[in-house]
């Protein structure tokens, strides 16, 4: 009883206790895997003719793209109707399970003193040089997101991606670390000091792994981004697969989402505890969402930009 | 047959792609970083390996095999390994970080730079070389360097007209696979995540970024001819130099 | 460029490997000033050990001495003793021409290039390798070789030449004429040599004296002749050729007799109850009553001569070396013909 | 050997160099194991040592370490089956085409791990149990290793004297059966052993092809390795190193012993 | 298990090699059956591509026919042809004991163990291999080597035994003894053999008769005293021992003269211009008018007998073989008696 998830590491949004749940609740194994957005895709891709895999976990725009590169099929699981418009596809090729809020991942021990940063333009002076991490823009969802935010927050918009190319290229000055695969670990030992990331990782870090983490949502704004699960088109275990999907769009996988500082796509209610953990509301108001079909069709070209003149 | 299927592949995108190495200033640039960075660890690692391995076959002492048996041993690592030794001996939480910091220096981070990928390469080639050069060490004729000391030669003429002459097979032969190891290493850029990208790497983002797989499979070709072209060379030169013996 | 001949002295020198193997038992030699001298012996008997030590490539035992002329060298690096050496397989180095192996140990030394040029020359001259200048070792055969080696090893006019072994890696037919070759130029050159070996007629084709040597140590000094004809033990007399080893009882002894083919020979009672005889001190004659006689058991022809086996009365087979019109043939019966005094005594010091 | 003293300034140059290379060798090792043993690398040791980053890798990663060494063996056995008659073809036949198939022997060697990955899948993706199973993973490292194996076998029957070795078994009348098993590899078996042993150590520390062929389940230890070092407390990683150190090289090590002992015993 | 003796018979065996060597010129020989015959000749004249063709190791060129008995075994391969080979650096199987080499043919051919167990003591016993039956090759001195590859060559009972060089790995004076002990040996066996060497003296002592070969072909087949008295060719005469040659002018030659040291000797102008003279065929005396005189170069003595290098006038130096208690020294100046009957017309066929 298995089914593959490309894209659901442990140590990434609480997959851990998702997976253990799932296995819990439906009897299916989830072996966990630690492939980002792009890697996920890729191999799908490569795999169409025997798919390995039966369902992912993507950031939007992968699952956008999925759905056009055909490795993905229709399912409607239970609760899809619950689902907001704009955050499922209306065929249910791809469908929100929970939504972040990207910003500053702080480990403020790892500072060394140095104050936490407030805005985008924080991060260019010079005080944090060796201390930025961001997942690579042209593979990693995150890694995207942050550049479309950083583009929204300097004034750029989906069609003039000028602006947040131009902030990459002043951030290499502070020669950042730019890993492909989620760095969580990486914050926590202090070798990243300030990576862009999720609330909710930083929330996990700071009151689950008890580090001393804060979350920034910097000041020009940011963008909130849903991540999406797909069945896989022939997927080898399809039956298994829809019974993820279905455990994690149910009140009880969402709750898991919302106990791990995620924002659940239905609307259930947060915790008390938890709800009091995340910043105020005021602070999530610089929160933008976007469109993000048009995201998914200007990545690649952002991509292609992004290696050319910030690499 | 999936080779075939390899070389096939990109002239579904068009014939041009087998040529993206040379029209693609990116690739290119990545080809060139990833040849110069070879070559470089190749002599590097040719010259500190022979030293290590000539000095470990000639002079006894306690511990002698275990220490040959700790410095080979990196042989068995995956390159995923050496670029986390990298990160902890050059990252900023690293031990260079931490004592360049002691003495007021600042964080030195060199794990993610070109020192870095150099310095994870010359990590995983050294075994090779020590233990080709400590085995062909001990087979050299001693005979030869006590012809050379007994007309005179002491120190540097003997190295160069002894130990260099004698072990050039063994040096052609080794630095041939150290350059092909070096060319397609991948696992230790992969985990480095530098900022100098080399062609395995573009490989490996033009298959994840946009799935692109003529491409990639054009650059694999292109780093394949190349790495073989230059084995290819190493055979031939090893070829004439053997005929002098 | 000459220097004076110098002798050589070692002194009680011992050599211990780090294994603890006794590669050679304390030893004392003299070898004159432009003397050649062979170090014979059966593999193993510490020959290259003995040369080793005094090329300085090994140190002796602690309490062992090398001098040069009266110049204590021990403590002296092989680069500094001035030796010239040739080794087993030549060691020439591969990579560089014939000239500029010759030429290697006058280019250390720092010797002015033109200077260097001409006695290369000279030396390509005297080694007779005109026109192989720029071969290089793999393009040249075994006697060629070995006479770059040579020519290497006396550029440097050294004040010692050691050779291990010089003829080893050449074939039966070349060797003996690249042998009279270096008998020869050795002769010419007036070198103090030592010339390891373990062919006794190498040895005495080049040497003036020989040095037999057994298990470490050395058994006997001396000029061919004497270790031929007088051994002081069994061992050398074996080592330098055929020999016949009879045997008779202590009461023959004691009678000064000799049985041997059902003849009585007379052989004084100090000779001891084993008495040697060389091969060529027998000579053929018909049978007869009063001389020992015996069966012809195999022939050799060999070209110059023809080796016999004899079975005979009283003793074991016998070794005869008969000149080479020698007709006889196996099976036949034969008479010999031996003079009392060739027999030698036999000292067997075990 | 030629007297220390003969050379003592190369002598110097040399320890220096060994003893720079060394620590630099030995101090990403030492480092990894205490990061492995500690409760807070960031603090070191003072944090006090603990198994628990160990134990947290053996219940998420341990299987990968069977399954590493079970592919490691399976890849030397599928490696002497397919390697020992190709080594021999090779060194045997004296056509053009021999030369040309050892020439191509380098090219996977050449030819990036990843590219080889990509078209097996492309290739062979379509079946599916042979995709999903280890059995995938297999065939990619034995397309890596042969061809070290196949070289290093093929050049050791070239060798002279072991084809008079066979040729004295002919004239024996052994038939070319009883040559090959009852001779040949008998009398080649150290150079057996070595390519063995390098086999199952190149298969053992396969990432590259690895990272493209394996599924979520069918992971080798490399790949495990990456996981854990790109997203899980660097203890954690560190502890898995150790694991890698303390499961493999054990068996690494003592293979070597019984090579060397083996070549000991052969040498003529 | 013994099988009566079989004839080889070569006929126009070729070789060229793939990469266009000429290997072995069209060649053939017949060896009957019982007969030890050596292929004497130097490196590379292609007595091991000979040999290795009449093994089955190699195919001659088209044309080519080898017949064991009258069977023509052209096309059988090496198994099938029953031929025991010894090769020159043994090839013994490293990994089996001495009895496990010795028996492994038998087992190969299906022998019965009590049976082979029988057939191998008695092989041990034969070579001389009692005590060692249980070591390994690598354990063996290079002489017991020797005595169990031949032990395992005739352990199948072949019908034809070939040995290339099977002495060369041993040292000097270990030589000479197995030399012997295989010549005893394989006379007993009373197999066909062909003996493959490059030392005149191994041929001499083996074989019953010799081929001397060079560049390819064979140059002249016969007894060993034939081919040294009568060489067809300088080459042969040259080959078997050291030989000094004379040379005349087209003058003297008509006039049946030949000049030697101040001396006129009668040698037929049927001989030619160049005339071979063995160096134990010249003899000493006082100097005297009549006779050819010289003066003594070189003196050497090997033991058993004194070779001297004479400068003479009219000729080249002359080596001399003296008797081992020839006083001469160097710089003494001797009279030579020859004995014109001893003179060896030089057929030059270059
Ligand atoms: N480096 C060494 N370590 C240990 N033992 C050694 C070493 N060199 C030589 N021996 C031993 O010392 C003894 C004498 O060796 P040596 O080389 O002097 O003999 P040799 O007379 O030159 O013999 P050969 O004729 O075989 O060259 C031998 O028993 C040999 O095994
Ligand atoms: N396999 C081969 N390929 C090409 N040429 C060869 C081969 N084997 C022998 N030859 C050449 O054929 C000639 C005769 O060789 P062969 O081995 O028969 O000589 P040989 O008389 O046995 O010499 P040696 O005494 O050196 O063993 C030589 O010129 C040799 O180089
Ligand atoms: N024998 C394996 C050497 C380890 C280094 N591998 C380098 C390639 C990167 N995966
Ligand atoms: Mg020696
Ligand atoms: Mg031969």
């Amino acid at each position: 009883q298995t089914a593959i998830c490309y894209n659901c590491p442990v140590e990434w949004a609480d997959w851990g206790t998702q997976i253990a749940a799932i296995k819990a609740k439906t009897g299916v194994t989830v072996p966990p895997d630690n492939k980002n957005s792009g890697q996920a895709l890729a191999q799908m891709i490569a795999e169409k003719a025997s798919p390995v895999a039966d369902v992912t976990y993507l950031g939007v725009t992968f699952g956008i793209q999925a759905k056009k590169d055909g490795v993905v099929t229709a399912y409607e699981p239970a609760n899809f109707k619950d689902v907001p418009a704009g955050l499922k596809d209306a065929d249910g090729n791809w469908v929100t399970i929970h939504s972040g809020t990207l910003g500053f991942m702080v480990n403020v021990d790892a500072l060394k003193g140095k104050p936490v940063p407030k805005s985008w333009a924080d991060l260019l002076k010079p005080e944090y040089k060796g201390l930025i991490g961001y997942l690579d823009p042209a593979s990693a969802f995150v890694g995207y997101v942050g550049a479309v935010a950083i583009n929204q927050a300097q004034g750029g918009t989906l069609d003039n991606f000028g602006p947040a190319i131009a902030y990459f290229k002043a951030l290499q000055k502070n020669e950042p670390i730019v890993p492909k695969q989620t760095s969580y670990a990486r914050v926590l030992s202090g070798e990243i000091a300030i990576l862009l990331d999720y609330d909710f990782n930083a929330y996990r870090a700071k009151y689950k792994d008890h580090a001393k983490v804060e979350f920034v949502i910097p000041a020009e704004g940011t963008l909130v981004v849903p991540y999406v699960m797909s069945l896989v088109k022939n997927g080898p275990n399809a039956a298994n697969g829809k019974k993820v999907l279905d455990f994690v769009l149910s009140d009880e996988g969402q709750a898991i989402w919302a106990n791990a500082y995620l924002r659940p796509v239905r609307q259930i209610a947060l915790p008390k505890e938890v709800e009091a953990r995340f910043l105020p509301a005021t602070e999530y108001a610089r929160g933008k969402t976007i469109d993000y079909g048009k995201m998914a069709e200007v990545q690649k070209s952002f991509s292609d930009r992004y290696l050319k003149e910030v690499q | 047959m999936p080779a075939a299927r390899l070389i096939a592949l990109p002239a579904e995108k068009g014939w041009q792609t087998y040529f993206a190495v040379l029209t693609d200033s990116h690739y290119w640039w990545s080809l060139v970083n990833t040849l110069l960075l070879s070559a470089t660890v190749t002599v590097v690692t040719l010259v500190l390996g022979a030293a290590v391995g000539i000095f470990l076959a000639r002079t006894p002492f306690v511990g002698n095999r275990i220490l040959l048996g700790i410095l080979t041993l990196p042989l068995s690592f995956p390159g995923v390994i050496i670029g986390f030794f990298m990160i902890l001996l050059g990252g900023r939480q690293g031990l260079i970080a931490q004592v360049s910091d002691d003495l007021g220096l600042g964080r030195v981070t060199l794990a993610y730079g070109l020192p870095g990928l150099f310095l994870a390469y010359l990590y995983f080639s050294l075994p090779r070389a020590i233990s080709t050069y400590h085995a062909a060490a001990q087979a050299m004729d001693p005979a030869l360097e006590e012809a050379a000391c007994s007309l005179g030669a002491q120190g540097w003429p003997i190295v160069r007209d002894v130990w260099i002459a004698e072990l050039a097979p063994t040096t052609l032969a080794c630095a041939a696979v150290i350059f092909a190891t070096a060319m397609g290493a991948f696992g230790t850029a992969f985990t480095l995540a530098s900022k100098v990208e080399v062609l395995p790497i573009s490989i490996y983002n033009a298959f994840t970024n946009y799935a692109d797989f003529a491409t990639a499979a054009a650059l694999s070709l292109s780093l394949g001819l190349v790495t073989w072209f230059v084995l290819f060379l190493g055979r031939k030169l090893d070829a004439s130099v053997m005929e002098t013996r | 460029m000459k220097t004076d001949p110098l002798a050589i002295q070692v002194e009680a020198c011992a050599k211990t490997y780090p294994d603890g193997t006794q590669g050679l038992l304390a030893t004392t030699l003299r070898v004159e000033a432009g003397e050649i001298m062979a170090l014979l012996g059966p593999s193993g008997c510490g020959k290259t050990s003995l040369l080793r030590i005094i090329a300085g490539l090994e140190t002796p035992d602690h309490g062992g001495r090398i001098l040069f002329g009266d110049q204590d060298v021990t403590q002296r690096p092989v680069q500094a003793r001035k030796v010239g050496m040739v080794f087993q397989h030549y060691a020439l180095f591969p990579q560089m021409t014939v000239i500029e192996n010759i030429g290697y140990g006058l280019k250390i030394n720092r010797c002015p290039d033109h200077e260097r040029t001409v006695r290369v020359g000279e030396l390509v001259e005297l080694v007779r390798l005109n026109g192989l200048e720029n071969k290089r070792p793999a393009e040249l055969s075994g006697g060629q070789r070995q006479r770059v080696a040579l020519a290497r090893a006396i550029a440097v006019s050294p004040r010692v030449l050691l050779l291990d072994e010089p003829l080893t890696a050449l074939d039966a037919k070349l060797k003996e004429s690249v042998r009279d070759e270096l008998a020869e130029l050795l002769r010419r050159l007036r070198i103090t040599t030592i010339h390891v070996t373990h062919d006794q007629h190498e040895a005495m084709a080049i040497a003036d004296r020989l040095a037999v040597m057994r298990a470490g140590q050395i058994v006997q000094v001396g000029i061919a002749e004497d270790l031929y004809r007088s051994p002081e033990h069994a061992f050398v007399a074996e080592f330098l050729g055929r020999i016949n080893t009879l045997s008779r009882s202590v009461e023959d002894a004691s009678r000064d007799l000799l049985l041997l083919g059902g003849a009585q020979l007379t052989c004084p009672s100090t000779y001891g109850t084993k008495v040697l005889l060389r091969p060529e001190d027998i000579r053929l004659s018909q049978p007869a009553q009063s001389i020992p006689c015996g069966i012809v058991l195999q022939r050799q022809f060999l070209g110059d001569r023809v080796h016999l086996r004899v079975t005979i009365e009283n003793q074991n087979a016998l070794l005869i070396d008969a000149p080479r019109d020698c007709k006889t043939i196996a099976g036949e019966r034969i008479g010999l013909v031996i003079d009392p005094l060739t027999f030698i005594p036999c000292k067997d010091e075990k | 050997m030629v007297s220390r003293r003969s050379n003592s300034k190369v002598s110097w140059v040399l320890l220096c160099v060994t003893a720079v290379v060394t620590l630099f060798m030995l101090t990403p090792m030492v480092l990894s194991v205490t990061a492995g043993l500690v409760n807070q690398y960031s603090q070191g040791v003072s944090s006090g040592l603990t198994t628990k980053w160990l134990e947290q890798v053996w219940a998420s990663y341990g299987s990968t370490v069977g399954w590493s060494l079970a592919l490691a063996l399976a890849c030397v056995v599928g490696n002497l089956f397919l390697g020992i008659p190709c080594a021999y073809a090779l060194a045997r036949s004296r056509a053009n085409w021999a030369r040309i198939f050892e020439d191509l022997l380098t090219l996977p060697v050449a030819i990036p791990g990843l590219a080889t990955g990509l078209a097996l899948i492309l290739s062979y993706g379509q079946f599916r149990d042979f995709r999903q199973s280890f059995y995938f993973i297999l065939v990619g490292h034995m397309i890596f290793t042969l061809p070290f194996m196949v070289r290093s076998l093929s050049a050791a029957l070239q060798r002279r004297e072991f084809v008079a070795l066979e040729e004295a078994a002919s004239t024996l009348g052994a038939n070319f059966v009883q040559r090959l098993v009852g001779i040949l590899l008998p009398a080649i078996l150290p150079t057996i052993f070595a390519a063995s042993l390098m086999v199952l150590t190149l298969s053992i520390g396969e990432f590259n092809l690895t990272w493209m062929l394996h599924t979520p389940l069918t992971r080798t230890l490399p790949v495990g390795l990456a996981d854990s070092y790109a997203s899980m407390r660097i203890e954690v990683g560190s502890a898995y190193t150790l694991v890698f150190f303390m499961l493999v090289l054990p068996l690494l090590w003592a293979l070597q012993a019984v090579g060397t002992l083996l070549s000991r015993r052969y040498e003529n």
